[in-house]
């Protein structure tokens, strides 16, 4: 599944009249398969709630940005607030739904996704840890692979955590997973059978039902 | 209240001070401010701010031109932030990087008299390392303290003579929570505007946390 | 969200609820909600609110109907408090008294996660008996945690369709920290509204805080 | 000096430009000496600043009340704002001056005007607390003896505390005190003699500077 399948494919797990905030990076795509109807609210944490698209052209307004720094626009309806209360907003466990990107994840739902722990790398977190913790379900979209193969969806992750067992489910491009205390379970596979994926993770030492 | 111009605005600012900077990313910040410290010369500055400058202007000016000494953030690591990347690397500026909604709450705790408070953000995590945690209704939680500024820079959208502020969209940011932890705060708006031409249930940031205002134009 | 009658807005709320009562004195007590729940009938209530009920009205008819096991409040004792006044000296009714802007900042606690917080609002009195304390910085604090609702009661003037909330004037006071505290918040307003008419910058609820809304009439 | 005099002294030491809480009962009157044009602005603790005077016949409105619950009026500039942002004010050291009577002030600056510990009493605090601890200069207005003749500034309280070591002067019909660390020293005698009142106050067992 493409990345923008995949988008699609979370947009169709997330509740009507949910709210809910999109990571920078490939969650933000997420967004363009929501459907309006759907009445979704899209949270940003720098400070707003029913954001709308992109902003192009003559909408640009530099005042107007979503938490990757990227003009938006705004529907109506919306709501600014300042950080604190946006973020009070996420810790107090008001948002729905929160999809994330991660370096790992692992089987019980612990997230990595805010430094690889490389030694010379300047740590920078931004709002990674609210978001980890904030939302009453968070998903994650990831490639089951990194680009030298190794598995992301780990027994335990070896990067530094974002949050301890926050996430519920794990969105990739080859098999959805549900992740939790009971660990991984493969919820949906798309083009490779399940049997074929779990012999594939079992491999890399990952268990999963 | 109301100032003549940036200078006068960021007059006084003692070397060795914490100055919380508003802004998230190019929206709310202050750029006018930034250059009128830049050019007051402060020094030894304790920066706290969500990020750690862009390009080369503001905070990466500030930087740039060695006035701090440590940075309080987020998120310092960014595509253009090569200002801050030298310093860090060559071991001259010190960084503290706390959680973006940790780093608002505890500029909040600071403006609301909260002495510490239990945070779920970052428990278990490297950030939370050498912080008092406890387990409260079966989670766990760090203890964090308030950030406290001697000065803030902010910028707004409209004020009155009173101070009153109100913000723009997304511009409002870190603006009403520094306004509240500093003990002076000092404002640059888009306009000022007469005492009652603000309705009072709009007011963002009441006068009692503005201490100076300069008209300036935002970026 | 926008609900027919108050007897909807209020349907199943159990017996033994965590009810979070909006209003100081008269401003902003939502009237039509209290009398609505004491038809509803639900008992063994847990009422937080700034008062505990004037005259026969409000809280003080719902105190009366018997429903109330718990009252946690600033200031229980009024001029016209006889209903309150006769059941606590019954042993009636039990009452937590906390000070009014550690009620504020515990329910804030609730709606903003945080597991509790270090407050040096009564540090050396009765009031902070038996709590935790440390001294911070030279002053004393006291250890408070979070009060959460399981229903929240409030007022607002004007809701949009999507459940965000303007308030008027000091009839605001406990509404915007109660909505964010309890599980199901249900408002009062005095008009609903097109989704659009409400000022984005001027938004004091927003929608993501209400689950049911019902146009009453403000007392 | 009676009551409105005291409350007319007391308006004269509130710097220009200040910030103001005036508490329930007589510290009210505190608001009807000020001088309008000295730019002082009054907080009322249920969530605005810039309050104006009572509010009689049409205007007044069953939503803009004061801390006592007495309708009042706006002055321009006024900023309305919910209650935890208004303690917050408070406790955040953001006033510059509330004024509050009193049962008791110790000569420390100890306050007690919360409860006088009757067995048989209903608990009640309010804001008293709240407002001890939180303004950056404390005023009590009390008289200095109460109806039984009995001295309302003392060595410690007997009464339970409202907040410790929190006033710094206390203005009664018969003198005004600073009372701290060091202990109480008459700043200004009314009509009798500072020694005099000295003299009547060692009697009760306070020292008096």
């Amino acid at each position: 599944m493409n990345p923008d399948q995949l988008a699609a494919r979370v947009a169709r797990d997330i509740p009507p009249h949910s709210y809910v905030n999109l990571g920078i990076g490939l969650p933000t795509r997420v967004a363009d398969h929501l459907n309006p109807e759907s009445g979704v609210v899209l949270h940003t944490e720098n400070g707003m709630l029913n954001m709308g698209p992109a902003a192009t052209g003559d909408r640009i307004d530099p005042d107007l940005i979503n938490a990757g720094k990227q003009p938006v626009t705004e529907l109506p309806g919306a709501a600014y607030f300042h950080h604190a209360d946006s973020f009070a907003m996420m810790r107090g466990g008001h948002l729905d739904v929160c999809v994330l990107g991660a370096f790992q994840v692992s089987a019980t739902g612990d997230l990595a996704n805010w430094s690889t722990g490389a030694p010379d790398a300047i740590p920078a977190v931004g709002g990674a840890m609210d978001l980890a913790i904030g939302a009453r379900q968070v998903f994650v979209m990831m490639t089951l692979f990194d680009k030298r193969g190794r598995p992301k969806l780990v027994p335990s992750c070896t990067f530094p955590l974002t949050g301890a067992g926050c996430v519920s489910r794990v969105y990739t491009d080859v098999a959805v997973f549900d992740v939790g205390p009971e660990g991984a379970v493969i919820r949906e596979a798309f083009d490779v059978p399940a049997e074929q994926i779990r012999d594939q993770l079992a491999a890399t030492g990952l268990r999963v039902r | 209240m109301i100032v003549a111009s940036a200078d006068d605005a960021v007059a006084g600012i003692a070397d060795g001070s914490t100055v919380l900077v508003g802004g998230f990313g190019r929206a709310g910040m202050p750029y006018g401010l930034i250059d009128a410290l830049i050019r007051q010369g402060a020094t030894g500055l304790t920066v706290v701010s969500n990020n750690a400058g862009n390009g080369d202007t503001g905070l990466a000016a500030l930087l740039k031109a060695g006035r701090v000494a440590k940075v309080i953030c987020s998120f310092p690591r960014q595509t253009d932030s090569y200002v801050f990347d030298q310093l860090y690397r060559a071991g001259q500026v010190e960084l503290e990087v706390v959680p973006q909604g940790t780093l608002a709450e505890r500029l909040r705790a600071a403006g609301a008299g909260i002495g510490a408070f239990f945070c779920p953000t970052g428990a278990g995590t490297l950030l939370a390392e050498g912080k008092e945690s406890r387990t409260i209704d079966g989670r766990d939680h760090v203890l964090e303290y308030p950030i406290r500024g001697d000065v803030a820079l902010i910028q707004a959208h409209r004020a009155d003579g009173m101070g009153n502020l109100v913000y723009r969209k997304t511009a409002r940011n870190f603006g009403p929570v520094m306004a509240t932890a500093a003990t002076t705060t000092i404002v640059e708006v888009g306009a000022v505007v007469e005492v009652g031409a603000l309705d009072p249930e709009a007011v963002v940031t009441p006068g009692i946390y503005v201490d100076r205002v300069v008209n300036g134009s935002p970026a």
